[in-house]
């Protein structure tokens, strides 16, 4: 595995550890997680890549400064995310030669432990990589040595969400290695904070989907040894329903948690701010933001990750990402930790929600005879677990979300997932509701138009 | 019936606004062949000849179209695609850049057309068959 | 009153009324506030003034178009609210001179009827009529004259907010004259939107005191045979608070307008996003911003009135006030009608407000012997009337407001308001509590702190 | 004892940060005369004249100070008050200015210090403190 890339060799596991442990208490993830989960703080954290090391150095800083970010990123970026290191030293070499930034991340594994050490040194606050990949062993063995003290992805979620190619059981085997080397760091005193991309595509993904995955992806996570784990869902801008899926995270997860025999385990709950398309107005991307910081605290997340107002232009600046920050804090010190109050409508959709994820956990368990892993990879190729506009040709790639008059999202297909039927002709009602309200039909167009409907401006460009 | 093949160009994994173009090239009567996110730009050469294409619609996303779409039109030569028709669309450029300029860069790598990410697919649509002789 | 300023001479109201009804009718302010309530929707307007004609056509539009505004303001300068229009003809003067604005607001009365139609005739939206000011009755004529369908302000309110030495007798007699004028148009069949500004000093008002002011001048201009009228509370920013007080408000100012037989009323509500101290940083008062208009979605508000990124530099320009409208837009889109649900924490709150707003209202009537006007100036007098920060000198201001751990506004000195003895505990109950988690007394200093510290910065300056 | 005349010039109502400033000043053991909001220029120098002032602390928010100020010194020192110092202080501008540009113009007026609104409080006082030699 170290050996992919020249700077492999630059790990050496045991001094890691002892160079962790000198490392102050205050800029390692987990603990600073476990203590926000316990004050019922809300954490915030952006993405961000750059191709040159001192830009990404001072990217990092501007972030936790000016940005007042609670940890920094480092996401790496597409050549590193698909092992193509040579093409990221060419990308370097030609943001060099051109003063223009041609990665849309940071190439971790091509600057190595050595000088990742720099980045992470130059801190007060602690660091995680963004791996954003399957191909993910080798960042994560660079990117721990290193002193990042969290990771952010996951076996079944990276390799559905983000490659074609590549066998789940494969994208399974690379994640097992990182959370097997996360276990091995935690026991010899060096906790690292693992979360996972419950976000999925970022499309308009069903709460239940995305909780499913989650949970299987940790219980995969557990099964390595690994005991501090998030899911980390995507915000859909539906208060009621984002709150809600929220909320039965936890409830669901420590359930499948508890059967497997993980009690004594740390479970945080990410929520990321609007993950498809943004409009390409910075005043409406703000409100999106704001918005997205107060379901965040209503729902009692442990962590928030940020965007910018930059989205739907490219890779953002450092001043746009430490705006998109700035707005979140703001927003989350106004909300002083109020959290929704459970009415009937929230109720409703836990239930809902909740429902849906044992269905699909459960059919999967019991595909894979008990087994998460095994369940997955055959659930996947039967189409009992699936997502909406999956790269990947192993993902049936048959469920197709739209919103409802209210906005939350509803299945217009739910391709092969084994939901009970009155559940699936609840969703069908929800959006017929919608159609006869909108004086329109319940067909594929009403699906597409809902992926851009968030980005679309006020007024015409 | 013209013949189109369309895909997400190198390591992009963005593929929505790929499948939404694609539904809408199929909506007009084209033949489309989609080859879906994550395509070396080689393959869809390789696809191109092999279905004796009229047009390659190429869709990136994520920044790197540059550095994937390196002597692409050269590319199509070598393999003998002497007519075909190159469009590419998207984010091109790593960061916001002035779209003149980009449009431009990929020109002079050989594509006949180049569209910012805020085009009507519409307009586009209405330029593909002007071009492509269909109505 | 027409004799102040000549412009007040070309006011002819026979001419003025059959000039509105040839307006089109989706230009009237009233119709449109009458259909956003029945609809459930929200609208939002900002506010805006500048010195010069060309310049204040030029921000009427912008807010419209690119703003997206519902209906658009005028608001006037400071020497116009005090009648000193020789001033403001200097101020024109010399923003003609020296090509920056010298005045902090638009100089209606020096413009006058002819100038200020065409400012009106070049939108598609209402327009209104922001005086700030108890001086007002020639604005009022000369802005109705023009095709303004909409006036913000009250009798009570504006005195004791904005003048120092004016006595509420004479300023509730000017808003007398006011919403007589409505009163006529609308006899002719010319609505008219009347809002009041139940903000007032905009610095940590609490509600029962503001909602208290607005029905009593609402009462005072029903009296005149007002019909349609919106009473408008300034938001503190915090949640359960916010929206208890938006609740409270029409409830218990229908009572008292069914008690003098006004039920054919038309009662809007207004919420105003935080009016005090914003912070310098462009994204920390975007997230105030955004947080405002959930809140004025989640407490049902009819039209919500728009800040800027720019509130503690100065006079916004105009694409900074389009900002705050888009991200206000949005996010009232997103919520999409959504209300909060009414949970304990709601109803609790509501109940005080409730009681508090009845007792002193109450105890005004009682004073006035049932009369409204004669009551308010009575109990300005007698303090049991009273508002913090005000600068009239016949205000006793002796009630000082703070936050109470929550952030809700409670009385750290409830004066001589005759609040039930239990409330003002209630209320000094919870700041005790802040002060024991803060590790710090209740005192002088924490009110004045709060003050400013919806304004500090996140980041030391 | 050192007194001090402190209001809101003009017919600005902005009278919190002005109180605020007004409790400061008294903690520091000054005697301070408040003249609230909505202050005529004119009245400051009358006060200070009958008060025997030693300073006169202006604050003004609303964007029309200069206006409010014109000849201020010059009026001081028709009433008769030679050596006051005159100190201003807030939101002196319609609209956000370079601060340099404000300062030299309310100098020109007669100011001798001028503070933009994020001065702190206790750098004020101190510099209020050494001019008036108090401590
Ligand atoms: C959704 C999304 C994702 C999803 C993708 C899901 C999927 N399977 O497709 C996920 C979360 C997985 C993702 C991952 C990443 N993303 Co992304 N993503 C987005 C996002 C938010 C929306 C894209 C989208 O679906 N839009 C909706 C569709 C309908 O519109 P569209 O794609 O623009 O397509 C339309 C037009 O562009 C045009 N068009 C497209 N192609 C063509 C071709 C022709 C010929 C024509 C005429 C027109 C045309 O027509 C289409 C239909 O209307 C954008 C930002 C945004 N726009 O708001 C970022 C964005 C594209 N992502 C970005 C990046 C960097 C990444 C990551 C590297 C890492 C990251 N940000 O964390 C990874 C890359 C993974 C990889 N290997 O490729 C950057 C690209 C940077 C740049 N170009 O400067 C963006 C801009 C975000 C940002 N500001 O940083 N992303
Ligand atoms: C609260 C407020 C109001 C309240 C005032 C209540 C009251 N009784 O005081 C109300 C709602 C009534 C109001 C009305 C108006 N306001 Co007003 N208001 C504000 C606001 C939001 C906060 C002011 C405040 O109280 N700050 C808190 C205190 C503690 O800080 P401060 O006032 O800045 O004072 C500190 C410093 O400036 C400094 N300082 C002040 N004076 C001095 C003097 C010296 C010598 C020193 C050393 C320091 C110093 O120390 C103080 C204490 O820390 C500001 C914008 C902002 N800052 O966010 C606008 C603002 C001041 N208002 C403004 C305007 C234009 C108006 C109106 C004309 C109309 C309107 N906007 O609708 C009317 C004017 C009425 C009138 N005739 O004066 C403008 C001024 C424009 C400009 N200068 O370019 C502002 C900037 C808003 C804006 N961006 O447009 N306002």
């Amino acid at each position: 595995m170290l050996a992919k890339w020249p700077t492999g060799g630059e790990v050496d596991l045991d001094e890691a550890v002892r160079y962790h442990k000198a490392m102050p208490a205050g800029k390692n993830l987990a603990l600073l997680v476990q203590k926000a989960r316990a004050a019922g703080e809300t954490l915030i954290y952006p993405r961000g890549g750059v191709a040159l090391l001192e830009d990404q150095g001072r990217l990092m800083l501007g972030l936790a400064t000016e940005g007042t970010a609670d940890f920094v990123p480092s996401t790496t970026d597409s050549y590193t995310r698909n092992e193509s290191y040579e093409r990221a030293e060419y990308g370097i070499e030609k943001t060099k030669s051109t003063g223009k930034s041609a990665l849309n991340g940071f190439p971790i594994v091509n600057y190595g432990v050595g000088k990742c050490r720099g980045l992470v040194e130059a801190l007060k606050v602690p660091a995680m990589v963004l791996p954003g990949t399957p191909m993910v062993p080798l960042i994560a063995e660079i990117g721990f040595a290193a002193g990042y003290t969290g990771l952010l992805g996951g076996g079944i979620s990276d390799t559905i969400r983000f490659t074609k190619e590549l066998t789940p059981a494969q994208g399974i085997r690379n994640y097992q290695y990182v959370d097997r080397l996360v276990a091995y760091y935690a026991e010899q005193g060096v906790p690292i904070h693992r979360e996972q991309t419950g976000f999925l595509t970022g499309t308009l993904i069903p709460p239940g989907i995305a909780i499913a995955i989650g949970i299987l992806d940790c219980l995969l996570a557990a099964s390595q040894g690994v005991r501090h784990y998030s899911i980390g869902l995507g915000q859909n801008l539906n208060i009621v329903q984002d709150v809600a899926a929220l909320r039965v995270l936890p409830e669901v997860c420590r359930e499948y948690l508890h059967r497997f025999g993980y009690d004594d385990f740390f479970l945080g709950i990410g929520s990321h701010q609007w993950m498809g398309a943004f409009p390409r107005d910075a005043a409406e991307a703000m409100g999106i933001i704001g918005m997205g910081a107060a379901i965040a605290v209503l729902g009692n997340a442990t962590h928030v990750c940020t965007k910018t107002s930059h989205e739907a232009l490219g890779v953002p600046t450092l001043e746009a990402n430490v705006a998109g920050l700035r707005t979140t804090r703001k927003v989350i010190g106004l909300m002083r930790r109020y959290r929704l109050p459970e009415g009937p409508e929230v109720s409703a959709e836990m239930a809902v929600i909740g429902r849906e994820v044992r269905s699909v956990v459960d059919s999967v368990l019991a595909m894979g005879d008990g087994d998460p892993g095994k369940g997955a990879i055959r659930g996947l190729e039967a189409g009992i677990l699936d997502i909406p506009w999956s790269p990947n040709v192993f993902v049936a790639n048959k469920v197709m979300p739209a919103r409802d008059y209210s906005g939350a999202i509803r299945y217009y297909d739910a391709g092969n997932l084994p939901l009970p039927q009155d559940i699936k002709d609840y969703h069908r009602r929800k959006l017929e509701e919608r159609a006869d309200r909108e004086g329109r039909k319940v067909d594929i167009t009403m699906a597409l138009d809902d992926v851009s409907e968030i980005a679309k401006l006020l007024t015409a460009e | 019936m013209k013949t189109v093949v369309t895909g997400v160009v190198g390591l992009d994994a963005h593929i929505v606004g790929n499948k939404i173009l694609q539904k809408a090239m199929e909506d007009i009567g084209l033949k489309v062949v989609g080859l879906g996110a994550l395509t070396p730009a080689e393959q869809f050469i390789k696809v191109a000849v092999e279905t004796n294409a009229d047009a390659i619609v190429i869709s990136s996303l994520y920044g790197h179209a540059e550095m994937d779409c390196q002597g692409f039109r050269d590319k199509c030569l070598e393999a003998g695609l002497k007519d075909i028709r190159l469009y590419i669309g998207g984010m091109l450029t790593v960061g916001d850049c002035d779209f003149g300029e980009v449009e431009r860069r990929f020109k002079a790598l050989g594509f006949d057309r180049v569209y910012p990410p805020t085009v009507k697919i519409q307009d586009f649509l209405n330029e593909l068959k002007a071009d492509l002789g269909v109505d």
